[in-house]
């Protein structure tokens, strides 16, 4: 089932949640054959909703969350772009969300993939999203008392940690 | 006589409110037991590396298991955004996963090159399969040499190394390193084989046959270690696929997805091989046995495929014709995922038109598989706890990036 | 003239002379600079979390004196051992009359339970949507049967 | 009691002997903590497998810091694991050794300029005495720095010039 085919039955379930599209496959030439730039941006309060309706649906039954990757576009939003696969139709479609700088909440995906778990963690901790009904949301890689989120693009290392000069 | 000098037992932090264990006596009183929170942390000889997991045990018996990670992260995708060359990156990707170097370098340069949409010439292709391949057989042996560690048997980790060491002179004849290559550049290779490789390689291949066959008799089917792991660490196949679980531990559950065959890349269609998955031969299917068998059994795999690569080498340049600062199109985005030898590494790359990538997420398959742990060995032994780690085969710095 | 005792004595005193020497000379030359961080618990390089003071099942005190009794029950066998041969039958049936006895007592403590270690019951983990798992499973299954019969052994 | 530890100004026959002998005993039977961070410590792994076999030195790996000599930092050293390699040379037992294996435990190596989980060098935490330079080091440089610890082993002495440890 093409990214078109998924994107229409979206369409007419949940006709407001998409916001923009980027179906045209512009990017994506034939002979690499990969669907590039082909994603749908979706409400941060609905994403829940449709994640577990693309998982549950029988003919999409997008199963496997391959990557899910916190952005920082430097324009001041932040956005989690979600990479999902189905094992048994073996297609594949790309799910972005947005929040502003100053109001960072999206929706928690971890009930629905359990690896939305740790990936979610890691969001928190290198891009400071608040993620809503997550489980356990504390910092995954960084010390609790690390000072900042390092992967925004405005972010300056903190000169001392504990003692330790943390700059060269 | 209690001692009133000595301090009071102190109790256990708030958040861990300790479950009564109980034991019913012959006169059916049960005394109430207390759990103990116990770290096997950093430094540990069976966690392969620095990770801390926070045991709360009831005697021996696991209560929970949290994980904690972070004392390896070393700051991989803030490094890909200073870079100021596509190509600089490939020298962190290789010590992501430092167990399989050439699969982390190949991940990373196929996902450049669709980004920038260019074709490797047909030689470079074949030279990428065959090292990735090595490179897998490399890896598989240092996770049963310590697999063997970590169940008690110390040989079949130095019979393991030293097929290794012969696998690391081919790495070391062609690209000059043991361990970290910089061997794959975006665009093809950075030195073309040496005249010597095939016939090594072709020793090599030869040699290591009857070599997996002795390992197998070893370990694989040696009565303790069957004892040990089968029925042990048991993901049934849908937390598996839930997890996003990936590579030898999917398919150790039974799951058939191997991406080089379920989402092809480079000449893997052209080859004839088959990927193997766990069937329970020994217990259950999805315990450790399982993944353990099918590593052992994906090294026989990777033999066949050197050789048919071997085979069919052609002639040609190792260098497509690539620009010599990396641009791609602006908002240019894009999700590659390969087969390393943990399982799924996928790189997730956003290009601003820059010289630099915008955004470089790096897919792990060793930090998704770890999240599955906590799952599987809630009521085991401890002892069963370091089987279970261990077979799920984690590297720190990709769980850690 | 040495008795045989003498002899063991002997070969005690040389023992003795020999870890002494190690143990002492170790105590005199080692240098001993304690401080806090150096005597604080090992825990892995963590911070020790909890107390090691705590309630623990009592089987493990339970099985280390089951063990003492049978312990103490083989040191009586091996000077009887040396020597049964020369005082005949009725000192052998003494010994398997003792033997009985504990056998007896191994046979209660066996019954009772007290020997049983708790055996791990490891809980596999499930996914809780089993409604939606189950029409899921089917077709992953049958996804997975014809791929099964197809690849090789 | 460490009765005869640095009791004495300046070596006298019985002390050049007496150290002659106890150095010769510490470097020859060096135990190492058997720790491995990174990528050097597949090469740490690798040199204590037949090929290279570290046990010719009387290097043994111990799991803990009290029965150990010499620590092998393999790797990079993040800030969060800085203060447990504090407490873990703390713990280790005196006459310790530190060897930093490769340039990430030495100054940080290929992250010292973007790394900011990264400690720029195990030398901030830990006093060491030996670095091995390389990314990762081949196991015959390991070798190699065994050998020089045990050189600097062995021109230590009882008496009081040595440097108090702080």
């Amino acid at each position: 089932m093409t990214a078109h085919e998924i994107f229409n039955i979206l369409k007419t379930k949940f006709g407001d949640a998409l916001i923009e599209t980027k179906l045209s496959a512009a990017g994506g030439s034939a002979s690499i054959g990969y669907a590039m730039q082909m994603w749908i941006s979706i409400a941060p309060d609905k994403i829940r909703e449709i994640c577990l309706f693309l998982r549950d649906d029988s003919a999409m039954q997008f199963d496997y969350l391959s990557c899910l990757s916190g952005v920082d576009y430097n324009n001041g939003t932040l956005g989690i772009v979600y990479h999902l696969t189905s094992m048994v139709y073996k297609h594949k479609i790309v799910l972005k969300t947005y929040c502003t700088k100053d109001n960072p909440h999206i929706q928690s995906v971890s009930d629905v993939w359990g690896t939305a778990n740790w990936h979610e963690r890691e969001v928190f901790d290198l891009f400071g999203i608040i993620i809503d009904g997550h489980p356990d949301l504390r910092r995954i890689l960084l010390p609790d008392d690390w000072e900042g989120n390092p992967l925004r693009k405005d972010y300056k290392v903190q000169e001392f940690y504990h003692g330790i000069k943390v700059p060269y | 006589m209690i001692d009133p000098t000595m301090p009071p037992p102190p109790t256990l932090p708030t958040n861990y409110t300790a479950k009564p264990g109980h034991l019913k006596t012959s006169t059916g009183k049960t005394i109430r037991t207390e759990e103990m929170i116990i770290n096997m942390g950093p430094q540990h000889p069976s966690t392969h590396g620095v990770l801390r997991l926070e045991i709360v045990v009831d005697g021996e018996i696991i209560v929970d298991c949290i994980p904690h990670i972070g004392y390896m992260h070393r700051c991989f995708e803030k490094h890909c955004e200073q870079m100021t060359n596509y190509q600089k990156v490939i020298a962190y990707a290789d010590r992501m996963d430092y167990c399989s170097a050439m699969t982390n370098e190949w991940a990373f340069a196929l996902a450049a090159e669709k980004l920038l949409k260019i074709e490797v010439p047909e030689r470079v292709e074949y030279i990428r399969v065959i090292m990735a391949e090595l490179q897998r057989i490399a890896s598989h042996l240092i996770a049963v040499g310590t697999y063997g560690i970590d169940s008690g048997a110390y040989t079949p980790f130095l019979y393991a190394f030293i097929d290794r060491e012969k696998i690391l002179d081919l790495f070391e004849i062609t690209c000059g390193a043991r361990l970290l290559y910089n061997y794959i550049w975006i665009g093809g290779l950075s030195h073309d084989l040496p005249p010597n490789f095939i016939e090594q390689a072709k020793d090599f291949i030869k040699y290591f046959r009857l070599r997996i066959k002795m390992l197998n008799d070893l370990l694989t089917y040696n009565e303790i270690f069957v004892k040990r792991t089968a029925k042990v660490g048991v993901l049934p196949k849908d937390v598996a696929i839930n997890y996003a679980v990936s590579g030898p531990q999917l398919r150790g559950s039974g799951v058939n997805w191997d991406l080089r065959r379920d989402d092809p890349y480079s000449i893997y269609h052209k080859l004839d091989w088959q990927p193997q998955i766990g069937k329970g031969e020994m217990g259950i299917v999805g315990d450790c046995w399982d993944r353990h068998i099918v590593r052992m059994r994906e090294m026989e795999q990777s033999l066949n495929i050197i050789e048919q690569a071997l085979a069919a080498l052609p002639e040609g340049n190792v260098k497509a014709a690539i620009p010599k600062r990396i641009r791609p199109e602006k908002d240019a985005e894009i999700y590659v995922r390969t087969e390393a030898s943990r399982g799924e590494l996928g790189y997730y790359i956003i290009s601003d038109g820059t010289a630099s990538p915008f955004r470089v997420k790096a897919r792990g398959p060793a930090f998704v598989n770890l999240s599955v742990l906590p799952e599987i060995t809630r009521g085991g032994l401890i002892a069963d706890l370091v089987l279970t780690a261990g077979s799920i085969d984690i590297v720190l710095s990709e769980v850690d990036r | 003239m040495l008795t045989e005792f003498g002899k063991a004595f002997i070969f005690i005193l040389i023992g003795g002379f020999f870890v002494t020497l190690g143990l002492l000379s170790a105590w005199i030359f080692r240098p001993h600079r304690p401080y806090p961080e150096k005597n604080a618990t090992y825990e892995c390089g963590e911070e020790p979390v909890g107390s090691a003071w705590i309630r623990i099942n009592v089987r493990f005190y339970v099985t280390a004196l089951i063990f003492l009794i049978f312990d103490v029950e083989v040191a009586f066998l091996f000077p009887w051992a040396l020597v049964y041969r020369q005082f005949g039958l009725f000192v052998f049936l003494e010994m398997a009359i003792f033997l009985f006895i504990l056998f007896i007592g191994y046979a209660y403590v066996w019954v009772k339970g007290d020997l049983s270690w708790d055996k791990p019951k490891p809980q596999i983990p499930t996914i809780n949507r089993t409604i939606i798992m189950s029409a899921r499973m089917e077709s992953v299954t049958a996804f997975e049967e014809d791929e099964d019969n197809e690849c090789m052994e | 009691m460490g009765l005869l530890d640095q009791r004495f100004e300046n070596g006298n026959v019985f002390i050049t002997s007496l150290d002659n002998l106890l150095n010769w005993a510490r470097l020859s039977s060096l135990w190492q903590m058997q720790f491995g961070l990174a990528c050097c410590a597949i090469e740490m792994m690798a040199a204590s497998a037949s090929n290279f076999d570290i046990m010719r030195f009387g290097v043994i790996p111990r799991s803990t810091p009290r029965q150990v000599d010499v620590m092998f930092v393999a790797g990079t050293v993040t800030i969060k694991m800085a203060s447990r390699i504090k407490r873990l040379y703390d713990q280790m037992s005196e006459p310790r050794y530190v060897i930093s294996m490769g340039s990430c435990a030495t100054c940080g190596g290929p992250y010292w300029e973007h790394g900011y989980h990264v400690l720029k060098g195990v030398d901030r935490v830990i006093p060491v005495d030996v670095y091995i330079p390389g990314c990762p080091p081949r196991p015959e440089a390991l070798l190699e720095g065994i050998m020089k610890l045990q050189e600097k082993v062995r021109r230590e002495s009882l008496a009081k010039k040595r440097a108090q440890e702080v």
